[in-house]
């Protein structure tokens, strides 16, 4: 138990998925510079890397293994991906358009986020059990909503800024604070062997 | 809550669903055969490319052994031990013993090949794969550092600074938790190769 | 070759699949459809759907339905850039059509001179930020210019520069976009058409006795100007004299009488010829 | 997106006018993580062109007969099929790029670089084109990865492909994770200060008040300063 706890933080702190492993910075550079909505994308992964991580496992384990088709993890992957957040986009808008409104429309945006597909071959080159692939899966998609979350708090107070010059400002001074912030994360490094 | 299913609204779905899934069907089946062809043709190449690799690791732990057989594992004595090896000249004698180790390194497992030769003495150790921090963890590939385990007696201790004693290995300076492991890691299929495959 | 393990398995598995998930998304669309406005989807057929984020709103679906529902400005897509703006302004039926040219003008003759700095003000040298000074601003006058060109920093075209501690606009720059009216904390900056010539140069709502303490070049409500206009353009509101554009003939007989002389006539100009 | 036909546009229109890594700011992930070296730059750059240019010729093809509703998913699938065969390719026949490129390969397929120019361009317009597109985004993208990795690996290491170029010892943070985010962010202020310098002599308003404030305004046809307020 203590060494799924173990892996659930170091994927959340020491491995992540953002800052040390580069995958999905294309809606973290993009959808941070709003605190709600960079709240809302994050809330958002955490529901869709959760959910894929469990399906894409099954698919791999109970479709691909015993049929000796490894090889064709990165497309059955990808089209369970997009269908899944396809459908859930669907349900959502009609079951609970509140819930939508505030989560459903960064699922079209989710499912070319490299986060998603990063995480669920990341379980499968791990060889990761069920239980470990889910626990990594909720750890790294937090540490996407800590990360997204610390990015447009910090972002939404330099826009304002006047000090920065004039052709800094906007993303690639969003770019350099995601750097510092990427230095200060790796102080985690080695808490977890 | 949803439309109840009137006739003309069923009809619509068969058509939709057989519209929808007939080209998504199409598609991936058609996908799905160019890479199954692909995958046939590649896969001798593949199977070449993994085996040149894999071979070249075990020749320069091992320079003087003609070819190499599996081994076997003995018993639960070498957790760290993924693979053994049992390297024999041409005329069939052995020459020594090549052990697949996977140790915890710093940022991940490090994975390496040590030559142990027929009376013990270590002939070598390669680096196979890490995922040591570049700069730190990584100069354990470089020859100045496992090549300090080439004609060396088991165990080994590590040190800090400069190797003193005929067992003491420099430790890299700025990641000492990687030399440790490969170090433990030398010493665990040393420690291996005693108890199970000193004799034969 | 193996045959069946190399070409039936994997297609089989993968039209399988497909199939299934092309079946399960179809009866899903029917049974979740949900009415939308069409536009929405006119206007995401018009973004390039880089879905990268770029205009604040989470993806491209994110921002058709921000433009349709809460009226997002139209030019927010950086990736597209003018045409797909263009585009979106015509399907919202915001068309882009020639509006009345419009030029900036500054409503206050109140220079150092004429309207006394009361404070010493040492803080951060922007009007927005001078103006939450108690009283509103270090000026005698609230209503008056501060003088630290916070508009002559934003305007996206150079037009403002500061003169005598007022902004001067360049008639020949200035394009009427609002950036600056939009930007100055005392609204002293207001849009009038490029015909209108004759203009008040005052902002202040005081009544008069209290404007002549504060300022010798402010409107101080009384009324001459309204009086003597041939074709009643010029109005009273809260003690501060406005002329009507449209009604205004450009006689000037408002100009001389007025008593402090706050009235400006400044040359109309012609609109803005396109050299682009 | 300028919908003009002729090629060298279309071509230019994707290594300048919008390249995606630093006037979109597409594509970042692989840009970051892979650009430790020159060799990595160009081998990334180059298998994302090749499945960038067969992709968007395919989809261009399969355009009509693909209905609205599964749309993502067909082009991603199509997208995936070509990345699989790159792999294979790779792991076959050039084992040590396959090696440090490792996980990134199989993230081509959600590069957003390749589904956006599937939707924005490939979707909507004729097979050469959209190859020809996919050609301007891949160099595009190419150029790039290389000039961010040529800088990355002779400052984080000290070596140019590999052979020892320069004296003082090397920046380790470069090549680390934080270093990526650093040199990409510097790299893209550089390039918009370029351009709102090239912008200013020729008189215009500079690209960074551009974007703000004339796309929008009803005034911009008309205006002289706004270079090129239409298409």
């Amino acid at each position: 138990m203590t060494e799924l706890f173990l892996l659930f933080l170091s994927s959340i702190f020491v491995h992540n998925i953002l800052l040390s492993r580069f995958l999905g910075c294309c809606p973290f550079m993009g959808v941070s510079s709003k605190s709600e909505t960079a709240r809302g994308m994050g809330v958002a992964v955490v529901f869709v890397i959760v959910l894929a991580s469990l399906m894409t496992w099954l698919t791999y384990n109970f479709l691909l293994v015993p049929l000796h088709l490894e090889y064709l993890y990165t497309l059955s992957f990808i089209l369970v991906i997009a269908a899944l957040v396809q459908f859930v986009e669907l349900a959502l808008k009609k079951l609970n358009p509140t819930l939508y409104k505030s989560l459903g429309i960064f699922l079209p945006l989710i499912t070319t986020n490299c986060a998603v597909l990063g995480v669920a071959v990341l379980n499968m080159n791990e060889g990761y059990g069920l239980a470990e692939s889910l626990v990594n899966a909720l750890g790294s998609s937090l540490g996407f909503l800590l990360a997204i979350s610390l990015m447009a708090g910090i972002r939404e107070r330099i826009e304002s800024n006047e000090g920065i010059p004039e052709c800094l400002r906007g993303l690639p001074m969003a770019l350099i604070t995601a750097g510092l912030m990427s230095i200060a994360f790796m102080g985690f490094n080695g808490i977890i062997k | 809550m949803t439309e109840k299913m009137t006739p003309e609204l069923r009809t619509e779905t068969r058509k939709k669903v057989l519209h929808l899934g007939g080209t998504l069907f199409l598609v991936t089946a058609v996908t799905g055969l160019i890479l199954g062809f692909v995958e046939w043709g590649t896969r001798i190449a593949i199977e070449k490319a993994q085996a040149e690799a894999k071979a070249e690791a075990l020749r320069n732990v091992m320079p003087e052994a003609a070819s190499f057989a599996a081994e076997p594992m003995a018993d639960a004595g070498g957790e760290m031990i993924t693979e053994i090896q049992h390297a024999v000249d041409k005329d069939g004698s052995t020459v020594g013993w090549c052990l697949s180790v996977s140790t915890k390194g710093y940022g991940g497992p490090v994975a390496f090949v040590v030559g142990i030769a027929k009376d013990g003495t270590i002939r070598g150790i390669n680096i196979l794969s890490h995922s040591e921090t570049p700069g730190l963890g990584a100069r354990s590939t470089e020859p100045e550092f496992y090549g300090q385990f080439a004609d060396k007696k088991a165990p080994l201790k590590i040190v800090k600074g400069e190797a003193g004693a005929e067992d003491e290995i420099a430790a890299i300076s700025g990641a000492t938790i990687t030399s440790t492991a490969v170090t433990n890691g030398v010493n665990a299929a040393a420690e291996y190769w005693d108890k199970n495959l000193k004799g034969k | 070759m193996d045959f069946m393990h190399v070409i039936v398995e994997p297609l089989a598995l993968m039209g399988i699949m497909g199939g299934v998930f092309g079946a399960l998304l179809a009866v899903a669309s029917i049974v979740f459809r949900v009415h939308q406005d069409e536009r929405i989807g006119l206007i995401r057929a018009a973004l390039p759907g880089a879905n990268c984020g770029g205009c604040g709103y989470p993806g491209c679906d994110g921002y058709a339905s921000g433009v349709v529902n809460d009226g997002a400005a139209t030019n927010k897509c950086s990736v597209g850039g003018a045409p797909v703006a263009q585009k979106i302004a015509e399907i919202m039926g915001v068309k882009a059509e020639a509006a009345e040219p419009m030029r900036a003008f500054v409503r206050c003759k109140g220079t150092p001179e004429a309207s006394p700095r009361l404070a010493d003000y040492d803080g951060v040298r922007d009007c927005r930020a001078a103006a939450t000074v108690p009283g509103g601003s270090p000026n005698a006058c609230p209503f008056s210019c501060i003088g630290f060109g916070t508009c002559v920093s934003v305007c996206p075209f150079g037009a403002l520069s500061m003169e005598n501690g007022l902004p001067k606009v360049d008639l020949d720059k200035c394009t009427g976009c609002g950036v600056c009216v939009s930007n100055c904390p005392k609204s002293v900056l207001t849009l009038v058409p490029r015909k209108a010539n004759i203009v008040v140069a005052c902002n202040s709502h005081w009544k008069g006795p209290m404007v002549r303490k504060v300022c010798s070049a402010g409107c101080i409500g009384c009324g001459l100007c309204a009086k003597n206009c041939p074709v009643q353009a010029i109005t009273i509101d809260r003690d501060l004299a406005v002329i009507d554009p449209n009604k205004c003939i450009g006689c000037g007989r408002c100009v001389s009488k007025c008593p402090t002389k706050c009235i400006a006539a400044d040359q109309a100009c012609t609109p803005l010829e396109q050299t682009a | 997106m300028s919908q003009s036909t002729n090629p060298l546009k279309i071509v230019a229109n994707g290594l300048l006018a919008e390249n995606p890594t630093f006037v979109q700011c597409i594509g970042l992930c692989p840009t970051l993580a892979v650009t430790t070296s020159v060799a990595n730059g160009v081998g990334m750059g180059i298998a994302a062109t090749f499945v960038l240019i067969a992709s968007n010729a395919v989809i261009s093809m399969l355009r009509k007969m693909v209905p609205d509703e599964v749309r993502i998913p067909i082009f991603i699938v199509v997208i995936a099929g070509f990345v699989t065969v790159i792999q294979f390719l790779m792991e076959g026949f050039a084992p040590e790029l396959n090696k440090s490129l490792g996980i990134f390969i199989p993230l081509i397929v959600v590069n957003c670089i390749i589904l956006a120019r599937a939707e924005a361009f490939a979707s909507k317009n004729g097979v050469i084109a959209s190859a020809l597109d996919g050609v301007g985004m891949g160099l595009g993208f190419t150029v790039a990865l290389t000039f961010l990795g040529a800088i990355r690996e002779v400052l984080g290491s000290g070596t140019l492909l590999g052979t020892q170029v320069v004296g003082f010892d090397p920046i380790l943070l470069v090549v680390l994770a934080p270093g990526g985010f650093i040199v990409l962010g510097c790299c893209m202020g550089a390039f918009r200060a370029i351009q709102a310098k090239l912008a200013a002599r020729k008189g215009a308003c500079s690209p960074a008040k551009k974007a703000s404030g004339c796309a929008g305004c009803a005034m911009s046809a008309s205006c002289p300063s706004a270079e090129g307020g239409k298409a």
